[in-house]
Parts: C-alpha cells; structure tokens; sequence
C-alpha cells in the first residue's frame, strides 16, 4: 500500500528525537484521533533552521511524512520552513494513498505551530502564519462513518 | 502455505486442499444447473444435498433448514430485514449489541431510517453482553434480537443460550452472527433455541463468497433475493454449486474433530497472550480472559498506534489485522473497543493476532520475538512514551 | 468437457480452463482478505482492480462503476430495489416488461407489496418491448424503467438504445438485465446509455455465485446488502476473490474475439433451426428470426410435452431445456412463452437449446437426428397427434 | 430425478394405441395444463378387462404411470380396476418425485372415467363410482405460482 520511500522512511525514520535546548517546539494532533506529533527546531540568529527532531505517534504515514519534513527543514530558513506544503511533502515521498493523505497535513501543521510558538515567544510576526491558529484543530481527518 | 506468517485467521481463511479438491470437479466437469432435469444437473442436486445435510448436521438442525446464501454479510442481512419487515405488524423494535459486525449493525441503522428502533445493547469491560440488559429491553413492540455468538475483534463469546431463552419467553425472534464462532465452537440450535444462525465459509477453511442462514422452521422472515425457484424458493441465484460443495466439506472437516481443534488453538493462544503480556510493559488483553474464542487474540500496547504495529509485522513476514479485517481501511478506532470502554487512545494501539489449523508453536515464539522489538522501536518514536518514561 | 452433448449453455456454462487457472491461486495461495494492509491482502487488492477493471473495458464503463455482486440475480434484485427505495420521495413507479427473468419479475411482485405501482408491459409475437408503448406508459411518477437486454429463454435482443433514450428525457432511470446478452454482443453502456446493468459471471464461462453490477456515476441507488467498507461501501461482503478473478478473465476472453463469437454460433445456431424446421413437422421457432442471441434456438413441437422430450433427450445424453432452467421444476408453462401469444397446450410443448462455445457441427446433427425420432415416438403417444392424423 | 422402473415404462410404454370397437373409453385431463390421457377398454360379458390401450400427452410421469395403470387393470374385473388408486400406481412404479405424484391421479381418473361412460351407456352402476364426477377438472396439479 506503501511505495518503497514512505516505508523507508517509516522503517529508518530520520532525526527521532528531542532537542533539550530547542528555540521551537510544537505539537500538533491528538491521540483520539490517533495521531500527535511533536517537532523541536534549532534556530539561529540568522532564522535558521540548524537542526530538527521529532517523535510521533501515529500511523505509518504520519511517521514517514514526520521523517520527510524534518529533513526538507533542516538548514532553512524560518520563512522557507512556513512555506512547506503538505502536498511539497507527499510529493517528496512520491506520494501516499489517498486515504493517508491527510497524514501529511499533521507534519505542516507541526512545523507552523513550532515556529508559531517561537514567534509569539521572541514578538516576532512572519506574515507566512497570518490565519494561522495552532489551535485550530484540523487535522485533516474527516471523522465520516467509515 | 505462503511465505508470510499468517495471523489473520479472523479475517479470512486459506482453502484446505481437501476442500477445494472437492470443490473443482464443479467448475468444468459436473458444471450443470442443478435445477436442470438432465444428467449433469442432476449430479450437482444431489451434491447440493449433501453439502446441505453436512451443514445440518454440524449444528443439530434439520436439512431443511440451511439456506445457502453468497456469505456471512448477507446471510446478517437477510435475517435482520428478513425477519424485521416479515414482522412489520406485530411490531417495530429491535434489540441488538453495541459490539456486532459491521453486518449487522449497519443493517439495523438502515432498519432506523427505514422506521424501526433499534436498541444497542452495552457491554461489560469484557465484551459480554448482560442477560439483564436484554430483559429491560424488551419492550411490547420487540419483534427481533440478535446477538452475535462470538466477536470477531475481541473474540468475546455471549452466553447464547441464555439470552435466546429471553427472547423466546416474550415470543420474540432470536438471531445470531455465528460467522465467528462456527468451526470454533461446538453449536446445536436446538439446545441454543436460536432462530436464525448466520456463517460463513472462508472463515473456515472454506471458499469466499458462499455461507448459509440456518431458519428454523416456522420463523417468519421474507426473502432478501427474490428470483428463480431455489433454495425451495427462498434465496434466489443459481446456486455457487463449487462454493456450496466446498462449504459443506469444510464444515464437516471443522466438526471431525473439533475438540482436538478447540484445545490445540487454546493452548497456542495462551501461550501468545502471556508471551506478549510477560515480555513487553505497557499492554492489556482485551476481550475476556477464558469466554473467548480459542483462536483469538487481542492486545493493546500503549503508546503507540496499531497501524504501525501491522506495517512493522508486515516487513517481518507476519500478517496481522488492528480491528477487523474490513475496518482496517478506516481510520476511526474500532466501535468494539470504544464499546469495552477503551479510550480512543489506547484503542488505536491494539492489534489482533488470530490463530488457526496451520499455525505453529514456533510461529507464536517468532511473533512475540519480533513484536518486543517492534513495539519497542515504535515506542522510542513516540511523544507519549516520552513523558512515561520522564514521569518516572 | 463431459460425456453429455450439452445444449443448455443459456442456463450456465462451464468454467474455461484458463478462467480456472487464474482462479486458483486465490483459493490457498493469494487467499489474504483485499481489505488488510499486509502482503498477501495486498495481492488481492490488486487483482481485485485487474479483475474490475477487465469487467469495465468490455462495457466502455469507468472501472468505478463496476460493482461485483454474489451473481446475476443479485444484480438485479439490487438495481431495482435500490433505485426503488433510494428514489421514493419521487415517486413509486416502474416499468418493465412481462417476459423478464424472474429475479426481476419477482423484485417488482415484492415491491408492488411495498406500495410500488409497476406496468409490465406486452411484447409483440416475437418478444419485442414497443418503443411507443415504454413511451405511453411513462407518468410523472415513473422513476425507473427495466427491460432485458437479451431474453433467456426466446433470445429476444430489445432495442435497448430506443428504449433508454425515452427514459432519459424524462429523467428515468433505465436498468437492464444482460445476464444473457454479455458475452454474446457487443455492449456500450455509454451508447447504450443505460444507468444500471447486470451480468453473471456463470453464463460466459466464469464461476457460478459471481456477477457484477454497472452503476453509472451519480445514480442515486440504495445498498442491498449492509456491512463492511468493500466495493466502496456499497456492496458489503468480503471479496469472494477467486470468483472476481475468474469473471474478470471470463468478461476478457469473452470479447476478445467477440465477432467472431457471434458469427461462429449464429451460423451453428441457423443450421439447427433449419435442420429441425425442414426436417420435422408442426414445429414453430419462438423468439425473433434475427434480433436473437446468436446461440439460442427454441422451439415449439406441437401435440407433444417438453419435459417427455427433456427426458427422451437426456437418455441420448443430450442436455437441453425447457423454458428456463430455474423454472423447470415448475409446472406451469413459461411466462414468456405465454406473452408471445403461445396457447398453453403449444407452449407446454417447447424446446430451449442453447449453443455454446464447446458446440461443434457434429453435435447439431446428432441432436437434429436424434430430435426427429424422439418427437416422433413421443407423437405416436400423444392423443392430440392421433386426432391431427384422423383429420386428414 | 426418475427412478429406472419410471424411466422404463416411460421409453417403453406398454399398451399404447386405440382399440376401434372399445367398450369404454374415457378422456381426462387438458391440454392447458400439459397433460391428456385417452384410455380404451375391452370389457367382457363377465366384467373382465381383456385389453386396454392408452394415449397420453404429458411429461415423463404422466406417460410411465399411463403404461403402469394399463398393465395393473388389464385381466382383472371393472369392480377391481375401480378399486385402483394413485398411489397404487405409484407404489408399482417404485415411487415418483413429490411434484410428480399428481401425474399419477390421471390415470386413476382416466380408468374411472371410461368405466363411468360404460356403465351410463349400460345402465350399470357400481358403487365405487358414488361420489365420482368426471367432469370435476381436479388433475391434482396446483396451480400455485412457482
Ligand atoms: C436473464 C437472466 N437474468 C438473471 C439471471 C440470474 O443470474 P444468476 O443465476 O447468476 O443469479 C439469469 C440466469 O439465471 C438470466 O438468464
Ligand atoms: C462476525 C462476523 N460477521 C459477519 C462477517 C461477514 O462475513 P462475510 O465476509 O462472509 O460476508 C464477518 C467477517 O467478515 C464476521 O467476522
């Protein structure tokens, strides 16, 4: 069900981890719904993204696309990170199953909430988070009736 | 078999050769109608009668009383609407339990929007539907119950033969999802007093897309299929005369010897359970301890999700299922857990190993190997473990 | 194939050794349930797809809108109380015809129980549905129209592309039966423009117990059968996958080389028809000369009853049929044969043989032969023969 | 479905034909529903039946118990030919399938309805006649929809 990259990535997950001494941490998701991931960045004076680590619980997906956006990331900038699609990371992983798509939204969303955490932290606003509210708990879950 | 460890029982069975050598001849050889008149028609009736009276005899009925229907789905399909619109007028209420197939209980929310009511019985921690339960629920206007025999996720077996008694004091219709529990259980109708039985033969060894609905004689239940003369004029279709054949066979081959059958599935699935339960922290058996069915194992491991779990098996070589086999496209946690009283949390992490003919003691001692690491990895990945291990 | 010359290919088929051979790797090999997510389940997902997606091509449909079915009569057991019940609230009306096979004629019995009103329209000497007459019996309460495409047991080929043409400008929703017609001609549901048809894996040399249903995209159709998420939660039931596999290979080698099909068995079938009419008398063709499926012959043999000539036939090892073969345990006479104006004393005396593609040119006039002798012996029985022969 | 004694005396139906100068014939059943049955005595001064003949247009069953009733009545007395019934018919023929079992009524009527007609044309009566009314169409089929 899997293509060979998105198992790769669940197998051998890259940058597990916490980071005692992150600038960002964000945590997305809810364990109801079966899914929380949490991200913690390294950012520098220059805004950017020096190192990245994250644990989730979830489904396959949701770990492989955890592992994929922290590695499209890691040496960015702050800026380039808020641009980070969930669609960039599907894509990156050469795609999931349409059902496991909404996965990927929860690695988006992880990376936003962090950096939104940080911004309100320092008083810094990055227009990229405009309409942004980490509380806002889309998860890209449709809770439909199977 | 095949190359994977095959724990998914539950969810389906591979076909014994002993069946499907029966079973071939009526592909291509006695392939006739067995409504014709004429010689290979012929043949295929009376092949028809056999496969009917080793069903019958498999669980004390009559011959006429087993119906063959295209599987376990329609046969709970055409018991609930059979039953619920034949009964229109002596009432609209129907009891049920919160823990049913999918089956049954999206026939009976159909049956809701269609006018009935439908009463979704609780369960205890265990899974057990309570014979007291089933007493206050019976109103004026009860017209059907049914209570599955044994769960297919949790593999709970419900005291049957109890609550049938309660239905049939009040004069009410008594069904019973039976996919499950066929072949794993020594079932008698007459002694149960049920009704209505469904099954299902790819559940046990047998072919998919072929079960039957033992009726009882005298229950008043319409047809579901309505068409051609067969089934004495109560389930219509030519009849799957390879699938019927294979049914038949595979039931009787279930029934042989099904005390050795019992045992040696019980003993192997309590060696996996306290396998699993001793070697990794954090877990919890779900269903009951012993009323369970013996080849039947359910285990919450916390902190981690079971879809995971599955596709780390999966690179292992070992076939399991989170949930039904049937739910586990979706994405909400199992209705059978919630209903145990499992936070969805804790529901999302569990993972169900099935048992049958062809597993191995070295199979269940490879299992609980892999699982430990499995587990283990998944856990190091996880946020919630995480603060476990910080609270301690 | 067997010992019988078999002339009954209307009533089922055998399965073709190729069909077989795909089949039977999903019985024990390939057997995982297509909905889990390990390995062997996998497999079958993906032959599910192959296999749905064969079944599409031969229709010119979108492979999303085949839908398998547990055989031909619960296809149309499904279009026709599906569309009934989903569609109520605009009114409670259908049309089809008088010479349906049962699984739809007893549909529309159960609904006209259930408050539907339904015209069963007449069909002309031949057995041909009025275009006019669809168009006269429309109201505004009509919501769906049901015509065969291809009859079992006259071969009567309706102008399905006329009659689905009126239903939709009135925004009708249009089933039709071509259990017998697929396979046997050429059919684009998009030309057609059909909503809804069903076929049987078993009359094209597939397994009995498997069909399918062609469900164009947003007709608005209740489920059947309640349950798990299969067929896109539309049709519940895990996959009877060998079943699946064997229609998908069947629906392919079928239209292969589907002309050549048609001319090959149109020929046979022409030379039998000849050969009886010129050879024997007080004989009338029943069906349409040309507008009838390219393997199926009936006859009527005048003073003589057809199960006596069932039986003569059958001790020559020739398999044949009277009327259809679901209904040849009955004792009344066809109901189709009465709607193309047959008394009943002729119509009891009626002959289906359907040709198939194991029929050779030898077997045509070893039956021919044989069914001259056989109705002459049964003729010299008859009381009503000996009055004939007075006359003169 | 027929059983070989069946199968026998129907492709080897005995007695079958007309005899012109009979003494009784009798004619029952009807074409509608499938079946006919003509059957010609001979009866002697002493009431005995020296030859019976039959016709019949029917399925397997009607044919086979024709021939049986025939070969049953010839030689004995009217009074005993009365006395044969349905079920004796299909008892000789070592059974009938339960659909079937019908068939055989025609031909108990058949005799009945020629020994009617002599004994009318005669003047006769017997009392295993009472209550007997040829023109009562009960064939035993039952026309119920299949
Ligand atoms: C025209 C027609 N419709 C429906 C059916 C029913 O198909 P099945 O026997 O697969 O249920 C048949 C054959 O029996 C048929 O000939
Ligand atoms: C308890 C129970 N009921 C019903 C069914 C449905 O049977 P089938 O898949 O044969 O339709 C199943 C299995 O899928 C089951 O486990």
């Amino acid at each position: 069900m899997y293509n060979e990259k998105v198992m790769d990535h669940f197998m051998n997950p890259r940058n597990v981890g916490e980071i005692e001494d992150a600038e960002a941490i964000g945590e997305v998701g809810n364990p109801i719904c079966g899914d929380i991931m949490r991200m913690y960045l390294k950012i520098d004076n220059n805004d950017i993204i020096t190192d990245v680590k994250f644990k989730t619980f979830g489904c396959g997906s949701a770990i492989a696309t955890s592992s994929m956006a922290t590695e499209m990331i890691k040496g960015k900038t702050v800026r380039e990170a808020l641009r980070l699609t969930n669609m960039a990371v599907v894509e990156a992983l050469d795609g999931l199953p349409p059902a496991k798509v909404h996965c990927s939204v929860l690695a988006e969303r992880a990376v936003k909430t962090a950096i939104y955490n940080y911004a309100k932290e320092r008083n810094l606003t990055y227009k990229e988070l405009d309409g942004f509210d980490p509380n806002d708990d889309h998860d890209g879950h449709d809770h439909d009736e199977e | 078999m095949c190359t994977q460890l095959y724990f998914d029982y539950a969810a389906t069975t591979p076909v014994k050769k002993e069946v499907l050598e029966e079973m071939l001849p009526f592909f291509n050889i006695n392939f006739g109608n067995p409504s014709s008149i004429y010689n290979i028609g012929r043949q295929g009736r009376n092949a028809l009668d056999i496969a009917r009276d080793r069903v019958a005899k498999t669980l004390n009925s009559k011959s006429e009383e087993i119906f063959f229907t295209g599987g376990g789905s329609e046969s709970d399909n055409w018991a609930i609407k059979g039953v619920a619109f034949a009964n229109r007028d002596k009432g609209n209420h129907i009891i049920t339990s919160k823990i049913e197939h999918h089956a049954v209980l999206h026939t009976c929310e159909y049956l809701e929007k269609e006018g009935f009511e439908i009463t979704y019985l609780d369960v205890d921690k265990y899974g057990l539907v309570g014979v007291d339960d089933l007493k206050n629920a019976i109103r004026d206007n009860t017209i059907l119950v049914s209570i599955m025999y044994a769960n297919n996720e949790i593999g709970t077996i419900q005291p049957i033969k109890e609550l049938a008694q309660i239905a049939k004091k009040s004069g009410i219709i008594f069904h019973t999802d039976a996919v499950q529990a066929y072949g794993n259980e020594i079932i008698d109708v007459n002694d149960l007093g049920v009704d209505l039985l469904s099954i299902s033969a790819h559940k046990i060894y047998g072919p998919k897309g072929v079960g039957a609905l033992y009726i009882k004689k005298g229950t008043k239940i319409q047809q579901l299929i309505h068409g051609g003369g067969q089934e004495k004029k109560r389930r219509a279709g030519t009849e799957n005369m390879p699938g019927i054949v294979g049914l038949g066979k595979a039931a009787e081959m279930a029934y042989e010897n099904i005390e050795e059958h019992i045992d040696r599935l019980t003993r192997l699935r309590d060696k996996l359970i306290d396998g699993i339960m001793t070697k990794i922290p954090y877990t919890r058996l779900n269903g009951h301890p012993t009323k369970r069915l013996p080849g039947n194992v359910n285990i919450s491991f916390e902190f981690i999700e079971g879809e995971s779990i599955l596709l780390s098996l999966d690179m292992e070589g070992i076939a399991a299922s989170s949930g039904s086999a049937c739910t586990s496209g979706s994405l909400g946690p199992s209705h059978v857990l919630a209903a145990i009283g499992l936070s969805h949390e804790i529901a999302h992490g569990s993972l169900r190993l099935t048992i049958g003919d062809f597993t191995t003691e070295d199979e269940i001692n490879y299992v609980v190997e892999k699982l430990q690491s499995i587990v283990d990895r998944l856990r190091q990945i996880s946020p919630l473990y995480e603060k476990v291990k910080r609270g301690k």
